[in-house]
């Protein structure tokens, strides 16, 4: 029992290390799949305090509207622009009547009217794009598709194209993200709305207009996540499930923090691969990866409340 | 150093011993220094203000005597003993009972029960009890909603017992932080800027509740606030503080008179 | 001038502690028990047993049970369904090892295994706060729906990996399981619920009700004021845990008769959070309002779909008068117009659909689903707009204009 | 009446419509040509309505409560249902028809009086895919990697799998995919290629079967050696990978001809007359063509009864009768215009599934296409096993109301 | 004392207005002021007579209370105002420094100060002269300015958000509570910095203060406010010679100012309205 968790698992690593990259890579790009989405939460959340549940359908939205776009018959890159419109229409739509009416409230609420908009979505989804699975349009959209083989210490370690090209994306989506917040007007007058809306409002930031733009950016998150997700398991309406994983990445990360979305990515992406690797499977029934972000991201919790990049929870009276 | 004896005041009121003492008080956030080496007490019965300019560590002090902050260096001693490092609600059960600069009211709840909640501490029926609403926690609901009254009565917030406190004006809400510290009974009551935004007719009110306070119970107070006539009339003795460190100690007339006091916060004699 | 306070006047304060001092207050609870008590279980169809006053009742438990987390003591949590589960496993585990154990007294113990993995799992909330602290009922969520999953134990080594209630007998009556008549397990749901509310309405007017509230309002300046934050937190997680995993015993002995594990997954926990935070977040009543509204209204909206509207002219008349009623109401309570005209486009739809039936036209099920799916989303934002503070408090208000009727202030 | 009432506990929403659609499609294109065609069966109309579950158990009870006052039959459609409703028909006195799925032990038809599995059930399924693979030689020493969908429904073949296993040698190894990870499967298929197993067995629904089909190909796991139940042999998930996919095969009671005069039938009269929720693609489909024949069988046995009991308005009760005596034999199937669709098969009151047996099927890079005759499941291999089973469920559940006039014999 | 700096052009008038919070509570029952143009107009009043609401109401902010003007409007330079969002009224030069200083708790003080000038368009080099402007009257905040402002102290909070307001170069400041929780030395120099903005850039200042006394000295118009209604007004001199005032507000009686010690009886509160 007790080499079996604490000697064998490493023993199982050094001897395959082919597989063990094999392994550190799917992780990574899990993580880095995770880290989309949350990072769509995060932008939310630091402006509004809004916790948004809604990102999950909103990737799954954007991703079924590309589809359903190309399926009508208009070009391939014409429908990503016009996808983007969509998902703009409803960033305002959201604005208008969920978010506007419940300034001021109570974060809870907020959440709970989030989750609303989940309903909604789904239903509004589902009546529009039916039920079926989807292909997603990979190679239309000109995004590599195919694999290479490399054959570290005479093993295998596949690479799939379309793996590289998404943590390529998602690295300059990051940076993209992090220079508008950190370096701009804009990007300042979100991190205050964040502080205090009322504050925020009195000195002349408009709600409407930033949380417009934060949606929207959500939105367009949630297009390259959905188009991520889509290319690797078909576009349908499962997808929203994935919207849990981003959970813990967020929570483990801090919730106002980019660069907390993806440190928690990754770490949640390759821990929880390897746990489940050599722990979870032979030990445990496997299937663990259901859980052990979360108790991951609560463990390191107990150490750092606030997680690992998020905002120092200021407490004073 | 401790004269036991206490003291006479220029009213004619018998100050007792020493109950609370800080010892060289050191407080730092990361490189903040928010207190440096304080030390002073504050005896029995008498009311004790801490004053200094915007930033000073008076809040800070406060919190250290509270327990919220745990101070970097020095000790704190209450009622002759050396305080252990505790908890917060600890040093509260202990008989220290304060209010707050940034009003701390509890938002959803009725006046009626946030004063209530004073009384918690004295409050011991088990859950059992409560849940059928029998035995002694009926009984003890009973009694010691009667000496919640008392204190509403006392504050003059009766016709606002059942009002939520989230609609309340500053102002009142205020009284009713006092009101939730009163009922609690305490031996200390800190109070911080009781009297911020307040017009001067309900600085007078406050101050004949701070002064019933201190006179019919006999509470002990130690108070932070802004308006030099308010704290010149009322205290017996002043703390001054600036940027951290202590600048004066004395009666209001020594403080008010101190060089060091002047320059830093008074600004022109008073 | 309906609800008149004037006269009503207290003379000690047992008389102003009294649960309801207002005396109108009192007749209308006093109905809704004879409601309760008498005339459903004597009109009710089975359908109605199974699909509306069973499950409402045992939702409305649920959701007290998180409301006294939530809703009182502050505490955020997504983790009910794995709660209710712990208690539907711990009741199923008892019942068969002990089969002679009266079921009644099985399902109020069961409530006792979920209260310490509660508490198990409430201790990080010493440390963890608002959203993050919804982490650690995740993590709870997850792994205990796992670990249904994988222990084979909790489920006797089923094949199905799922647990089936036994026909359990109580004084010669089937009172669980296939063989049991609904209208018995509504009476054993019914008194469970009741005795629960009683203790949880003592529990949250006095004293620890008074700690968690400060708890959830302000901890910091509760500490300071003697409060034992560590007391007040985990006694919430306990009791709460407690009702939940009562409610879960209940979900599956008196009503579904079956579980596999990921019934408890989190689409459960949401479905009671709703429950609480439409019902009114600190609130005991509230609890019952939201349920009837979460649970009630997607099975009324499926049997309107499915009816000929217009071919029952009763029916288009209600949908008519409830219309005026919520317009007027609407216009009266909350002066909104956005809501009014919410209501009214709902109206017209409805009456346009139910047109369209007479003229031969039906959709299918799914569509109505999906329609369902939509009106349930937009009905939880629409309710959080009128009135954040949910149903109860939104009785309240009615409460309060109709004290001050006819007079506007 | 003037109609039968045969509601369908339908899902064609939430995480499953994706699987569930064709089917539910089928099935409803097949009765609305019977009531177009012939106006129902023995001159009543088949009011085949759907109540939509999403696949969620608690809306399925709901279904079923609420149809369960009119209807003859119920077809809950779901393991999880089905398993929840059980006991309940058992009371109410209404035959479960779950075509291909629900609990194996129901096959015998004594102890679960009122629920049918026909054709074939998961156990039946089980043995079969170890069949054909021993046929390329004895399975002594293999290791089988059975991939399945953490759920009752994932569960059901494991008893019948591991007594297989001890039986023949071979290794077997189950690997779980969570109802939330059915998208994101490559830890599962990390294990796969660390365990190198000889054959992967897959019994997957819904969204998992796309994610463990694209993620075979892109470990390069060789599709030859991949095999699925007939429920993870849907058209659309292979289409997702195409060529790629080439090799995969899934074991199946039911076989799509777009040829047969039954669907020249349904295209004439129900697609072409606008009365059908399905489209060209997907009716060609392995499965619209079972939907299709589930409602077959639905349809044999209320003309059986009927024809039995002389009476066109049967009851709930007389369709049993009517499920426990079906008869599809080559004749029936070839009136029926439905020849080459299912194997031929028969069910009594003591065998409530009926042993069709399937083909195995294999994808070609754009359908599905034959790949075996006709296995048979060994059934007296596991007759035990389904006698024990079902006696633990009755004694769990005492009071159970059994059959006692059937013969146990299967 | 100030008169001279006074003009009879009307900037900003409210008139008649009622505001309900919660749709049930009235608080504002009729309330109606106006603010000249380069003046200092002070809005007097007890706790809960209706300060914050008023300006509230003006700076459009109480909907996200709950809150709602329901009768009577409210004019900016002729134009009703009522309708427009916040923002939009700070763009046309009306700010509000809203009371318990509202300063984004996990911003810097400089970036707070930064967000000031938000809805400004004429450049980073206006912008950081302006900044330089804020520091020179307040050099506490300049000591801090890299420190988050939920860790300053109360008094350094107040300064933030009031400079936050100064940077956005505003016509006209509603400020809510400026003194409170100030040192006294501090108090004076804070009514000193709105005199000399007020005169030296001409922006007009409407005050909402309980200290009567300094409010008073300072401001050229006063209204005074009770229960949701204002009972009295007039140019500032004329109300600080008033006795009801000068005993209920300026707690001075005929022979002078009393000890807080000495008063040893409650004051019963005199309404002007029953
Ligand atoms: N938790 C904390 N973390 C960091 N710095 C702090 C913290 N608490 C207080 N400080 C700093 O300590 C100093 C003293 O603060 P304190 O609140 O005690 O001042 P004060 O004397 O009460 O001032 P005021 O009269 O304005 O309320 C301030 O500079 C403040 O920024
Ligand atoms: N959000 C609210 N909901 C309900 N009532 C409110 C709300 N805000 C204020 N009130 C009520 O409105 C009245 C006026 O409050 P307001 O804050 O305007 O007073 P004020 O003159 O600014 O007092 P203070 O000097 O204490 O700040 C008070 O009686 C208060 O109870
Ligand atoms: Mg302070
Ligand atoms: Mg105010």
């Amino acid at each position: 029992m007790f080499a079996d968790i604490f000697i064998n698992p490493w023993v199982d690593m050094v001897e395959a290390p082919d597989f063990l990259m094999q392994v550190l890579w799917e992780g990574l790009v899990s993580g880095i799949l995770y880290a989309l989405i949350a990072l769509g939460f995060v932008l939310i959340f630091r402006s509004s305090r809004i916790f948004n549940f809604a990102q999950g359908i909103m990737v799954v939205f954007a991703a079924l509207t590309l589809v359903g776009l190309f399926a009508m018959g208009i070009p391939a890159w014409i429908s990503v622009g016009l996808t983007l419109v969509v998902m703009f229409v409803l960033a305002v739509t959201i604005e208008r009547v969920v978010l506007r009416p419940l300034v001021g409230q109570p974060d809870i609420i907020l959440f709970m009217a989030t989750i609303g908009i989940t309903l909604f979505l789904i239903g509004f989804g589902e009546t529009i794009f039916g039920g079926e699975n989807k292909v997603m349009i990979t190679e239309e959209l000109g995004i590599p598709t195919g694999d290479t083989v490399l054959e570290p210490f005479g093993g295998l370690l596949i690479l799939q194209h379309l793996d590289i090209t998404v943590v390529v994306v998602a690295t300059l989506l990051v940076l993209a993200l992090l220079a508008f917040l950190n370096y701009t007007q804009m990007g300042r007058a979100i991190r205050a709305l964040g502080d205090d809306h009322q504050a925020a409002l009195s000195v002349g930031i408009s709600l409407q207009t930033i949380w417009v733009l934060v949606w929207f950016i959500a939105g367009i998150i949630a297009l390259v996540t959905g188009i991520a997700w889509g290319a690797r398991a078909g576009v349908s309406f499962a997808l929203e499930v994935i919207a849990y994983k981003a959970l813990p990445v967020l929570m483990l990360g801090g919730l106002e923090s980019i660069t907390g979305a993806i440190v928690g990515g990754l770490m949640i992406g390759i821990l929880e691969k390897l746990f489940e690797i050599y722990w979870g499977q032979p030990l445990l029934g496997g299937n663990t990866e259901t859980w052990f972000a979360f108790v991951l991201a609560l463990i390191v919790l107990l150490f750092r409340p606030q997680g690992l990049f998020g905002e120092r929870i200021i407490e004073r009276v | 150093m401790k004269d036991t004896e206490g003291y006479v005041t220029a009213d004619g009121r018998q100050i007792g011993g020493t109950l609370m003492e800080m010892k060289n008080i050191t407080l730092r956030f990361g490189g903040v220094v928010a207190i440096q080496d304080i030390s002073f007490d504050i005896r029995e019965g008498e009311v004790r203000a801490i004053i200094g300019p915007n930033g000073a560590g008076k809040s800070s002090m406060l919190n250290v005597i509270s327990g919220f902050y745990t101070p970097s260096e020095g000790e704190v001693w209450y009622k002759g003993q050396k305080r252990p490092p505790m908890k917060p609600f600890e040093v509260a059960r202990q008989g220290v009972a304060r209010t707050f600069q940034n009003i701390a009211l509890f938002e959803g709840m009725t006046v009626l029960d946030n004063v209530m909640t004073g009384r918690l501490t004295h409050m011991t029926a088990g859950v059992a009890s409560q849940a059928l609403w029998w035995g002694k926690a009926r009984n003890e609901e009973m009694e010691n909603r009667e000496k919640v009254e008392r204190v509403i009565d006392f504050l003059e917030i009766q016709n606002i017992r059942k009002t939520p406190v989230g609609r309340l004006p500053y102002g009142l809400k205020k009284r009713v932080e006092l009101a939730r510290a009163l009922a609690a009974e305490p031996s200390l009551l800190l109070l911080d800027e009781p009297m911020a935004g307040m017009n001067v007719e309900e600085k007078e009110d406050m101050s004949r509740f701070v002064l019933d306070v201190n006179d019919e119970f006999g509470t002990t107070i130690c108070l932070i606030e802004h308006d030099m006539g308010v704290v010149m009339d009322l205290s017996d003795r002043v703390v001054v503080m600036d940027y951290g460190k202590k600048i004066g100690d004395g009666t209001p007339e020594e403080v008010r008179n101190n060089q060091d006091v002047i320059d830093a916060y008074l600004g022109v004699p008073h | 001038m309906l609800y008149r306070t004037a006269g009503q006047f207290k003379t000690s304060y047992v008389a102003d502690q009294a649960l309801f001092p207002v005396r109108q207050d009192a007749f209308l609870l006093g109905i809704l028990l004879v409601f309760g008590w008498v005339i459903f279980p004597l009109t009710a169809s089975e359908f109605t047993f199974q699909t509306l006053l069973i499950p409402i009742l045992i939702y409305a438990l649920a959701a007290m049970g998180l409301n006294i987390l939530t809703g009182f003591a502050g505490q955020l949590s997504l983790g009910t369904g794995a709660f209710m589960g712990v208690g539907a496993y711990a009741c199923y585990k008892m019942v068969t090892i002990f089969p002679e154990l009266n079921p009644i007294v099985a399902i109020l113990l069961s409530g006792f295994f979920s209260a310490g993995i509660g508490v198990v799992f409430g201790i990080p909330s010493l440390r963890i706060k608002g959203f993050y602290l919804a982490i650690a009922t995740l993590a709870a969520q997850f792994f205990l729906v796992w670990l249904f999953e994988k222990w084979a134990w909790l489920y006797n080594y089923n094949a199905s990996g799922a647990i089936q209630v036994p026909n359990l007998e109580m004084f010669g009556i089937f009172v669980s399981g296939p063989q049991a008549a609904s209208v018995t397990e509504y009476y054993i749901v019914l008194f469970v619920v009741t005795l629960l509310t009683i203790l949880c309405i003592n529990l949250t007017r006095g004293n620890l009700g008074r700690t968690w509230k400060a708890t959830r309002d302000m901890d910091i300046a509760a500490e300071l004021i003697g409060i034992n934050l560590m007391k007040s937190k985990l006694t919430a997680f306990a009791i709460s845990s407690y009702i939940v995993g009562v409610a879960g015993a209940l979900y599956v002995f008196m009503w579904k008769g079956a579980a596999e594990p990921n019934v408890f997954d989190i689409p459960l926990s949401f479905q009671v959070l709703f429950i609480a935070i439409i019902g009114g977040l600190g609130s005991i009543m509230g609890n019952y309002l939201g349920a009837i509204l979460i649970v009630g209204l997607p099975v009324v909206l499926n049997v309107i779909a499915g009816t000929q509207v217009f071919q029952m002219s009763a029916l288009s008349a209600f949908i008519l008068i409830a219309l005026v009623a919520a317009i007027g109401f609407l216009s009266w309570v909350a002066r909104s117009g956005w809501a009014i005209g919410a209501v009214i486009g709902f109206a017209v739809l409805t009456l346009i659909y139910g047109y369209a039936q007479t003229q031969g036209f039906r959709i299918d099920s799914a569509l109505i689903e999906h329609i369902n799916v939509m009106i349930i989303g937009g009905l939880i934002i629409f309710f959080l707009i009128i009135e954040p503070h949910g149903l109860n408090q939104l009785w309240r208000l009615i409460r309060e204009k109709l004290i001050i009727w006819p007079f506007p202030h | 009446a003037e109609s039968l009432y045969t509601p369908n506990l339908a899902y064609r929403t939430g995480p499953f419509a994706a699987t569930g659609i064709p089917l539910m499609n089928g099935q409803a294109d097949y009765m609305t040509l019977l009531n177009e065609r012939d106006g129902g069966i023995g001159g009543v109309a088949i009011d085949f309505e759907e109540c939509e579950t999403g696949y969620s158990t608690e809306k399925g009870v709901e279904c079923y409560e609420k149809t369960k006052g009119k209807a003859i039959v119920t077809q809950p459609w779901s393991t999880g249902i089905t398993l929840q409703v059980l006991p309940k028909t058992n009371v109410d006195e209404i035959p479960i028809l779950a075509p291909g799925y629900g609990f194996s032990p129901m096959a015998d038809g004594k102890v679960f009086q009122w629920a049918f599995n026909v054709p074939s059930g998961y156990w039946d399924a089980a043995d079969m895919i170890v069949q054909y693979l021993e046929q390329d030689g004895s399975l002594d020493g293999k290791k089988i990697a059975f991939l399945h969908l953490d759920h009752p429904y994932g569960k059901e073949p494991l008893p019948l799998l591991e007594k297989l296993a001890a039986e023949k040698g071979f290794e077997l190894l189950p690997i779980p995919v969570g109802l939330k990870e059915m998208q994101n499967q490559s830890a599962q298929w990390l294990q796969i290629r660390r365990e190198r197993p000889d054959n992967v067995v897959m019994w997957g629904w819904g969204a998992m079967n796309a994610g463990a089909i694209t993620e075979a190909v892109k470990t390069k796991y060789p599709m030859e050696n991949f095999i699925g139940v007939w429920w993870a042999g849907h058209d659309a998930d292979l289409k997702l990978v195409g060529e790629e996919g080439a090799g995969y095969k899934s074991i199946s009671w039911s076989f799509p001809n777009p040829e047969a005069p039954v669907m020249q039938e349904i295209k004439e009269m129900v697609f072409d007359a606008g009365l059908s929720q399905s489209n060209e693609e997907e009716m060609q489909g392995v499965f619209y063509g079972r939907g299709i024949v589930m409602s077959m069988i639905l349809a044999e046995a209320i003309r059986g009864a009927q024809e039995n009991f002389g009476t066109a308005e049967i009851d709930a009760t007389q369709l049993r009768w009517g499920l426990e005596n079906l008869n599809i034999t080559e004749e029936r199937l070839e009136e029926l215009g439905m020849a080459g669709m299912v194997p031929p098969f028969s069910t009594s009151c003591a065998n409530h599934t009926g042993h069709s047996g399937g083909w195995m099927l294999e994808w070609d890079g754009s359908k599905f296409v034959k790949v075996s005759d006709l296995l048979t499941p060994n059934v007296d291999g596991y007759s035990d096993l389904i006698a024990s089973a079902a006696a633990d469920y009755a004694t769990a559940n005492a009071p159970w109301a059994m059959n006692e006039e059937c013969s146990a014999t299967n | 004392m100030l008169d001279a700096a006074r003009t009879d052009e009307t900037l900003l008038e409210v008139n008649n207005i009622e505001v309900i919070y919660n749709h049930v509570i009235l608080v504002l029952k009729g309330v109606s002021l106006t603010v000249k143009k380069g003046g200092i107009t002070a809005l007097l009043g007890g706790n809960g007579a209706g300060k914050t609401t008023t300006l509230k109401a003006i700076s459009n902010l109480l909907h996200s209370e709950r809150g709602e003007v329901t009768k009577g409007s409210i004019l900016y330079q002729g134009e009703r105002v009522q309708d427009l969002d916040p923002a939009a009224l700070v763009k046309r030069g009306v700010i509000q420094v809203m009371e318990g200083r509202h300063c984004f708790a996990h911003l810097t003080v400089e970036e707070n100060l930064l967000t000031g000038a938000y809805t400004r368009k004429d450049g980073k080099a206006a912008i950081e002269q302006d900044l330089e402007m804020v520091y020179s009257y307040f050099p506490r905040l300049k000591e801090r300015r890299k420190s988050q402002a939920g860790y300053t102290s109360g008094g350094e909070q107040q300064m933030t958000a009031i400079g936050r307001a100064l940077m956005s170069r505003p016509e006209t400041v509603l400020l809510d509570e400026p003194s409170m929780g100030l040192a006294p030395q501090l108090v004076e120099q804070i009514f000193e910095i709105v005199k000399s903005v007020n005169e030296n850039e001409g922006v007009s200042f409407l005050l909402a203060e309980q200290n009567t006394n300094v409010a008073l000295r300072y401001a050229h118009q006063g209204y005074i406010l009770e229960s949701g209604r204002v009972v009295m007004d007039g140019p500032a001199a004329e109300l600080r010679e008033n006795p009801d005032v000068k005993e209920f507000y300026l707690g001075m009686s005929d022979d002078g100012r009393k000890s807080f010690r000495d008063v040893r009886s409650y004051r019963r509160r005199k309404r002007w309205l029953a």
